[in-house]
């Protein structure tokens, strides 16, 4: 609904986060149902330059059935849940996509007994793919563009999925690269599985917001924003009150608040993009943290380097 | 016994349609203040319809039924008035099996009369102990045998203190045994002047107490008279007929 | 009748024969053997193919079940034990994924130090309930309330409840106890103060919330009473005008004020912290509760002889009989944020109860109709006769009745509500079934564990359904005799 | 008599709308009927509102629109370059066909089970017993998952059938390969192809089928026709001829003679590439929850089948072993007829709940109606409102027909009282 | 009424046990063509367990059975001759609900006996007609009266044409005007000639058709006589008993 979120999101001293139901790294609860990931870091910030903390957050799991209708009721303020950036959805859901905070592609994944080494080789497979996400329309696209034909396995969630492919229900598991990679990362040996090297249709995630409600739409956005221009200029969370205090950089000053007013602009304080590189870091620490190389899911940066890294994370001038 | 002069029950070419078929045809019939009265007729005459129209269980479609002054009409209040003032007794007892015989006498009194329950307890402990099951009061229905059941209608109607009491063959669906337990509770009740309308085929009774003996036939009512002219000399075919079948079994 | 032949002499018998044992092949194990298993060709075709269908089973689950594991840190270790144990090629079950998560099936994310707060909630259940569906036989409500009582209490005591609750969960149910025992009609009083209870309890927060609300209902309730005599319409309609009134006017706010005086408030529980068979008994109860008086409504109308009121009730009744839950589900997730004003935006856990509340009414609405048209005509003639009003006489006579023949319908349709809380799934929820069991395998350590999950949550299903089903099959025979 | 006053005609008092039983009942219904309409005004003032203010509005037009989504093995010719509305069809087509096949399949349990439960094997009757409170006291959801799991997690991949010494082999005669993705089962091939029939929309139908519908339909008149032959041979002769030989004959020959003529002959799967090819892969998801609904509901079936017969009081058995009927015919014409009426009401209800409950698909991924509308489609487009209330309708639809059905079968079979 | 020196049923020192119970003991009885026997006893002296074993509804264990010259073994043709010439009719009529009044009476001679329909039916006419309700041919049981409906059964086993005729308490669950119709059925039956064994305790109809009054007591016949001298000088002590409970009653 057309509306302040911001007030309402004040008044009610918590942020409501569409998420996941449950996808390792990207955002899941852990045995004690405290969430956790890339996505939840999203919230996270955008609830530290809002609200000053971080944990006020309620996380609402949604399906790929309930995510965008949650949003547009107003069941929940922001959706972060690795969510493709289309057209149509951006205009004919009433969504706002404010960015881009990983840059995907749907793969394939296959048994490396298989033989398989390209996707073109699947003519005939069988393939798992999650019903109703947009995957399951590039697939469709995919092969009929390249005159092949599959035998899809419909599933319901992730774990589904992992189910039928772990137990060779199908050749192949069709899906984001970086969520190919979290599922990999979870078997008892991933070395015997690969993942192809097409990459069959961009897929840039990010957190939307309701169409309507600029300002609100303006603050998730350069949340998250910040957080890439944050690593771009070297703030982390470890050196965040040093450089606040300290900086020669005009342009991180006016990111952490020093100088000029920008959070008066949308109606926040000074300090908000600190707070919100302070509650889980830099995009790059974020990264990191929860989907990088270090961690069990081990995604390189890849496109999501900075620009400066010959990635396509670019965040427009603070200014 | 005696009779009063005041009108208790007028009705007035009243009659009455299930559907269209013609149940009550023409119904005159008027009942004085401490008269009591027996129908009689072969089954499927309309005796049950009749007496259940005088607390208007059943709707008649025209003519009147003027109960203690007020006449029947589908207000709400009206029917509520007469249904306090007549009692009735049904065939099969009727009685709440979910609760107490005392608690089936003080029903009423205390949601429809708001009656004290202290009060309403103590008339009816009254009432039972005229129907002489004083000690079953904390029984549940289902505990007691027909007859005793029956007394207990006959005393859960009077708790409400009617100036009219309906009997709907109240001793056919019971036992030999157990109907004269009955029969004599009414007797002891017409003889304190309660205005009674009776269907029965128990001659005896009808001998025993009635002013006037009402025969219906395909919802007529086809001869009246004193018991024992009806008795010992009816004037139609059709009443003769019916005492010979009745008495002959 | 002349010609008497010789051989209707009389006959009278001077001495009794005794009873005498059955000649042999009559009783005996073998006897048994010959006429259970082996009476006929056919017979024992059935009972060779029975036990083959045992050897089956046997043969293909005897091992798995023998080489059970309760002790290990993941999957990967129990197969490593199994393996060690049994040989390489052994398969086995591996139930410390429950031993390990058991909590998380049972209560979800609640937080663990409050796990007594259901499990009290849980106990208070069987009290509020002893004086409806126990009333039948004294001896088992007793059973029923000692063994809740014992039970709850020893529960609360094993997760470590704080001393105060344990006071008040005593007092609560040993109180209940002496009362069911004194006057059990008096429980009536806790059954129906329980749902504020149960809520606060389950959700927390500031009591004064509970109270307000009871205060509300009471208001409304004095209302009533006080204008019931100048006419019982206009009673109602005041009554619950003020209710209404205080609730949606008054109440909020005179909580919060009331907390900000004297603040009187526990831990206050979110619902996505719900979850496992605390999810499924919530969403399961909370339905049944609610649904039983719009179920009643529903009944009443549809048997009413009015046009408009009887075609509703069957439009909506058929309506909701007419699609599947999962589709009620769907617009409790999806659509009811449609329906409501703008802005509004309220609990899912709320969402899904009032959907499986009407869906569950539609289906009470039936079982109770049944229930009203096996009352004989002749009570409604009775109470007619003696002058109750249409709603005096369906309390006092014809619902008491009514709802005690239901009673056995009602359960069953409480279980088939019970089963299908596993449905929440699908829009969103953890139930015990598959949300905790996929959240359970997300978890490295977990992955690829699916029997024993399956086998644990099925089997307690198991035992709560069937344990209710043998009490419905009971009390039906019970109330077959009674009316006789 | 004393001449009567014709009775006074009270003029209408407005306490009579309250007071008076003839006015109240009316006054009663119009104020309910103007909560209902003022609830109802209410709801779709707020939904209207809340569309505006997400920029939507209520229309069905995305049902024209491309779906893009690929279904398996749709029952009618369907690709992603199809109408949402199509998609939407086959979805439905595949939720009549599970609730069809899975009445059937729970019947013949169902009737079976509760014949068993009833036997005096005591060990067969036992293990019945079992059977019937494990699925009913379990819920069917999980009954769904442990199916699809057991075919999953217990059958190999297609490849285990390749090579020289494969793992496993297909069964029956090398026609039937099980897998844990589908179930390979041979199609039917004609070697004499007498074309197809176009019903417009791309929904084509072989002559070959055609003929053999009318060869069975046409078969099943004649069969009635030799009954009633029968029946008349008995009425005039009392000896009732033999006649299941003749039916068989009448079902069978004839398509025997059209299966010579069209050279009809079965075309087994085989494995090509990844996957089994030739023949039809029934997919285990459709499998599955046929088997587990099939199953469930079997439980609740048999449970009726039981009550119906029970309830044909054993003096009907006595009755007629006392006139000297056998078992069989005792069964065939006195108890059987009765229990029927008992059973076919609560039969009704268990085949609307399987047809309800078919919408559990989601959990294997079967593309049912609400798998293409309720699903993909409403993802797809985000038209929840519209997707929803049709799909709503459409199951009440169904519903209506199947009970609308029974009820009229039942009411011709409703024993006569007083 | 003639007696033949036929023998119609013969059992010989017969036992039956249900389970451990034994149920009947050492019974000796030898029916004539032509006779009418009444067995007369307490309730669960195994009376019903006797006739019922003489159509073999229930099996014996050990003495012998004969029928009609067949001997009743487990051999199913010689149950299905006993049962063809054994009409039985049982205290709750079971009739068929489903079928018609003609389609009861005709459904055995058609099925069993291989009958013409069209025979059947006159069959079937001419008995319900011997029965008095020709005119209920085509209505359904449930719409009869219980007397109407018991005569229907007596005319259902006729139809099969039985030489011998069995009747377990045909009158207990009538209402008293029913019996009547029902005992005068049976009375016309025994004045053909019919060999009948009735389980009753209508002592005016055993008085008035019975060769023979049997009582039995604890699963054995303890006094066997002509009912004259059954009811007005009854040897035993237990009959004695019985029969002032019986018509004190
Ligand atoms: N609710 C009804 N709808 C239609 N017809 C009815 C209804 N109630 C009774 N009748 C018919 O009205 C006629 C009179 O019925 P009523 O019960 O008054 O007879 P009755 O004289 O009391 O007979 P009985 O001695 O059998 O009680 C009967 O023919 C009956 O079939
Ligand atoms: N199927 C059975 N299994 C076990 N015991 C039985 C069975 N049928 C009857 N009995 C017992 O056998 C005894 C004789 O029963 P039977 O029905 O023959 O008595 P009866 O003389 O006909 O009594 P009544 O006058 O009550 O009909 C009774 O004690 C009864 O309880
Ligand atoms: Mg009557
Ligand atoms: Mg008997």
């Amino acid at each position: 609904a057309e509306g302040d979120t911001l007030a309402e999101v004040k008044a009610r001293d918590e942020l409501i986060c569409g998420v996941n139901t449950g996808l390792v790294g990207f955002a899941a609860p852990d045995a004690n149902g405290n969430w956790a990931g890339f996505d939840i870091a999203v919230c996270k910030a955008v609830a530290a330059a809002v609200l000053g903390d971080p944990s006020k957050v309620k996380y609402v799991p949604t399906t790929g059935q309930t995510r965008f209708t949650a949003l547009s009721s107003g069941e929940v303020d922001v959706l972060a849940r690795n969510s493709t950036w289309t057209y149509s959805r951006d205009t004919d859901l009433k969504l706002d996509f404010v960015g881009v905070n990983y840059y995907d592609g749907q793969g394939f994944m296959v048994n490396k007994d298989l033989g398989v080494t390209s996707a073109k080789e699947l003519d005939g497979a069988t393939i798992c793919i999650q019903t109703g996400t947009t995957t399951e329309l590039n697939l469709a696209d995919y092969f009929r563009a390249n005159n092949m034909s599959y035998q899809p396995v419909n599933i319901d969630s992730n774990a589904e999925g992992e189910q039928q492919y772990m137990a060779g229900a199908c050749d192949a598991y069709t899906t984001d690269a970086s969520g190919l990679a979290a599922t990999r990362a979870a078997f008892a040996d991933p070395e015997n599985h690969i993942i192809l090297p097409e990459i069959i249709s961009k897929e840039p995630l990010g957190p939307a917001v309701r169409h309507g409600d600029n300002n609100w739409g303006d603050i998730v956005r350069w949340t998250l924003n910040a957080l890439i221009a944050a690593e771009e200029y070297g703030v982390t969370s470890t050196n965040l009150e040093e450089l606040s205090a300290n900086s020669a950089n005009p342009e991180v000053q006016r990111l952490l608040g020093t100088s000029d007013e920008l959070g008066a602009m949308m109606g926040l304080d000074n300090e908000w993009a600190k707070r919100a590189i302070a509650a889980s870091g830099n995009y790059g620490e974020i990264f990191a943290a929860t989907i990088g190389e270090q961690t069990p899911i081990g995604l390189a940066r890849g496109l999501n380097a900075q620009w400066t890294q010959g990635g396509l994370m670019y965040a427009p001038p603070f200014r | 016994m005696q009779v009063s002069d005041e009108v208790a029950i007028e009705i007035a070419n009243m009659n009455k349609w299930y559907g269209t078929f013609h149940v009550l045809r023409d119904i005159d019939l008027t009942v004085h203040r401490g008269e009591r009265i027996v129908i009689a007729g072969p089954s499927g005459s309309g005796k049950s319809t009749l007496i259940r129209c005088i607390n208007r269980l059943e709707e008649h479609q025209s003519g009147r039924i003027v109960v203690d002054g007020i006449e029947l009409t589908s207000d709400i209040k009206n029917i509520d008035k007469v249904r306090s003032e007549v009692g009735m007794v049904f065939q099969h007892f009727n009685l709440f099996p979910h609760l107490t015989v005392l608690e089936n006498c003080t029903l009423a009194p205390i949601w429809v009369r708001k009656v004290p329950r202290k009060q309403a307890e103590q008339t009816a402990m009254r009432f039972l102990e005229k129907v002489k099951i004083p000690e079953q009061a904390n029984k549940y229905p289902g505990q007691l045998s027909g007859g005793q059941q029956q007394r207990v209608a006959i005393a859960r109607s009077l708790c409400m203190q009617p100036r009219i009491m309906l009997f709907d063959e109240p001793t056919s669906a019971l036992d030999p045994e157990m109907i004269k337990e009955v029969l004599d509770t009414m007797i002891e009740l017409a003889e304190e002047g309660m205005t009674m309308i009776c269907v029965t085929h128990e001659m005896g009774f009808a001998q025993a107490v009635a002013n006037r003996v009402i025969f219906m036939d395909q919802g007529q009512i086809v001869e009246q008279n004193s018991p024992k002219e009806f008795f010992n000399n009816p004037k139609s075919e059709r009443t003769k007929l019916f005492l010979s079948q009745i008495l002959g079994h | 009748m002349s010609e008497l032949h010789a051989q209707t002499v009389p006959f009278v018998r001077d001495t009794m024969l005794p009873q005498q044992p059955p000649p042999n092949r009559e009783t005996g194990a073998l006897h048994w053997l010959r006429a259970n298993l082996f009476s006929g060709p056919i017979n024992t075709i059935l009972t060779i193919l029975g036990l083959l269908i045992i050897w089956f089973l046997v043969s293909h689950f005897w091992d798995w079940f023998a080489h059970s594991v309760w002790n290990a840190e993941s999957l990967t270790q129990c197969r490593e034990i199994i393996a060690a144990t049994w040989g390489e090629d052994a398969r086995g079950a591996c139930w410390a994924v429950i031993r390990e998560r058991w909590h998380q099936y049972m209560f979800g994310f609640y937080p663990r130090e409050l796990y007594f707060r259901p499990i009290i909630a849980f106990g208070f259940l069987f009290v509020a309930l002893a004086p409806v569906l126990f009333s039948e036989s004294v001896r088992i409500r007793r059973i029923v309330l000692i063994v809740a009582a014992a039970a709850t209490l020893i529960l609360s005591v094993m997760v470590g409840a704080p001393l105060p609750w344990l006071v008040f969960a005593a007092i609560v149910m040993i109180g209940a106890v002496v009362v069911a025992e004194r006057n059990a009609p008096w429980l009536l009083i806790f059954s129906a103060l329980y749902p504020l209870l149960g809520v606060w309890m389950l959700w927390g927060g500031s009591a004064w919330g509970e109270l307000s609300v009871l205060a509300s209902v009471a208001l409304g309730w004095l209302a009533w009473r006080l204008s019931v005599r100048i006419s019982p319409l206009i009673a109602v309609i005041a009554g619950v005008a003020v209710t209404l009134a205080l609730l949606l006017f008054v109440a909020g706010d005179a909580a919060e004020d009331l907390q900000s005086l004297i603040p009187l408030d526990i831990t206050a529980i979110d619902s996505d912290q719900f979850g496992g068979f605390l999810l499924s008994i919530t969403i399961g109860v909370a339905g049944i509760a609610l649904s039983l008086p719009l179920g009643i409504i529903l009944a009443l109308a549809r048997r009413s002889d009015m046009f408009l009121v009887n075609k509703l009730a069957v439009v909506f009744i058929e309506f909701i009989r007419g699609v599947p839950l999962i589709t009620l589900l769907f617009v409790a997730s999806l659509l009811l944020n449609y329906f409501l004003p703008p802005g509004t935006n309220f609990d899912i856990i709320l969402r899904v109860i009032i959907m499986v509340t009407i869906f569950a009414a539609a289906y009470m609405a039936e079982v109770i109709r049944g229930g009203l048209a096996a009352l004989p005509k002749g009570q409604y003639e009775a109470a007619d006769a003696l002058g109750l009003d249409y709603w005096k006489a369906q309390r006092l006579i014809i619902l008491p009745q009514a709802l005690k023949i239901s009673i056995p319908g009602i359960v069953s349709t409480f279980i088939g509500m019970f089963k299908d809380t596993t449905l929440v799934v699908f829009v969103g929820l953890f139930d015990p079934l598959k949300g905790i069991s996929d959240f359970v395998r997300a978890n490295f350590a977990w992955k690829g564990v699916y029997w024993e999950p399956f086998i644990f949550t099925g089997a307690i299903f198991f035992i709560i359904c069937f344990s209710m089903s043998r009490y419905s099959m009971y009390l039906e025979r019970r109330l077959q005799r009674d009316h006789r | 008599m004393s001449d009567i006053t014709a009775p006074a005609q009270p003029s209408f008092r407005p306490s009579m709308l309250i007071y008076d039983r003839r006015y109240r009942s009316l006054t009663i219904q119009v104020v309910v009927f103007i909560l209902v309409m003022a609830a109802a005004w209410w709801l779709v003032g707020n939904t209207i509102q809340n569309l505006r203010a997400m920029g939507k509005d209520f229309d069905f037009g995305f049902l024209w629109s491309r779906a893009g989504y690929d279904i398996p093995s749709p029952p009618i010719p369907y690709t992603s370059n199809d109408t949402h509305l199509r998609a939407t069809i086959v979805g439905l087509l595949n939720t009549i066909i599970i609730s069809f096949l899975g009445c059937i399949a729970a019947t013949i349990l169902g009737v079976a089970v509760g014949v068993a439960r009833l036997s005096n094997n005591w060990l067969f009757a036992r293990l019945m017993t079992i059977y019937v409170e494990m699925f009913r006291n379990i819920p069917l959801l999980l009954w769904i998952l442990i199916i699809y799991a057991i075919f999953t997690e217990i059958l190999p991949a297609p490849s285990a059938y390749r090579g020289d010494d494969p793992a496993w082999s297909m069964i029956l005669f090398d026609n039937v390969a099980l897998t844990n993705r589908y179930t390979a089962i041979p199609t039917l091939g004609l070697t004499n192809d007498p074309g197809e029939l176009d019903l417009g929309a791309r929904i084509l139908i072989d002559w070959a089928t055609i003929a053999f519908a009318v060869v069975l339909i046409g078969g099943w008149f004649v069969r009635k026709a030799v009954l009633a032959w029968a029946q008349r041979t008995q009425d005039r002769t009392g000896d009732r001829p033999t006649t299941w030989w003749i039916n068989l004959a009448i079902m069978v020959v004839p398509s025997l003679l059209l299966i010579w003529y069209f050279g009809l002959h079965l075309i087994p799967p085989e494995l090509k590439g990844f996957n089994f090819g030739g023949g039809l892969n029934v997919q285990n998801a459709f499998v599955a929850l046929w088997l587990a609904l099939t199953l469930y509901t079997g439980a609740f079936i048999a449970e009726i089948v039981r009550a119906g017969i029970l309830a044909v009081s054993r003096g009907q058995t006595e009755a007629a072993y006392a006139l000297g009927m056998r078992s069989n015919k005792t069964m065939n014409l006195v108890i059987l007829p009765q229990a029927l009426r008992v059973i076919i009401p609560p039969l009704i209800s268990q085949y609307l709940n399987l047809t309800k409950n078919s919408s559990l698909a989601i959990a294997v991924g079967y593309m049912d109606l609400r798998g293409t509308l309720g699903g993909t489609t409403l993802n797809q487009t985000g038209r929840e409102l519209e997707a929803i209330v049709l799909m709503m309708l459409i199951y009440l639809a169904l519903s209506l027909v199947i009970s609308g059905v029974m009820n009229i079968h039942n009411n011709r079979v409703k024993l006569k009282e007083r």
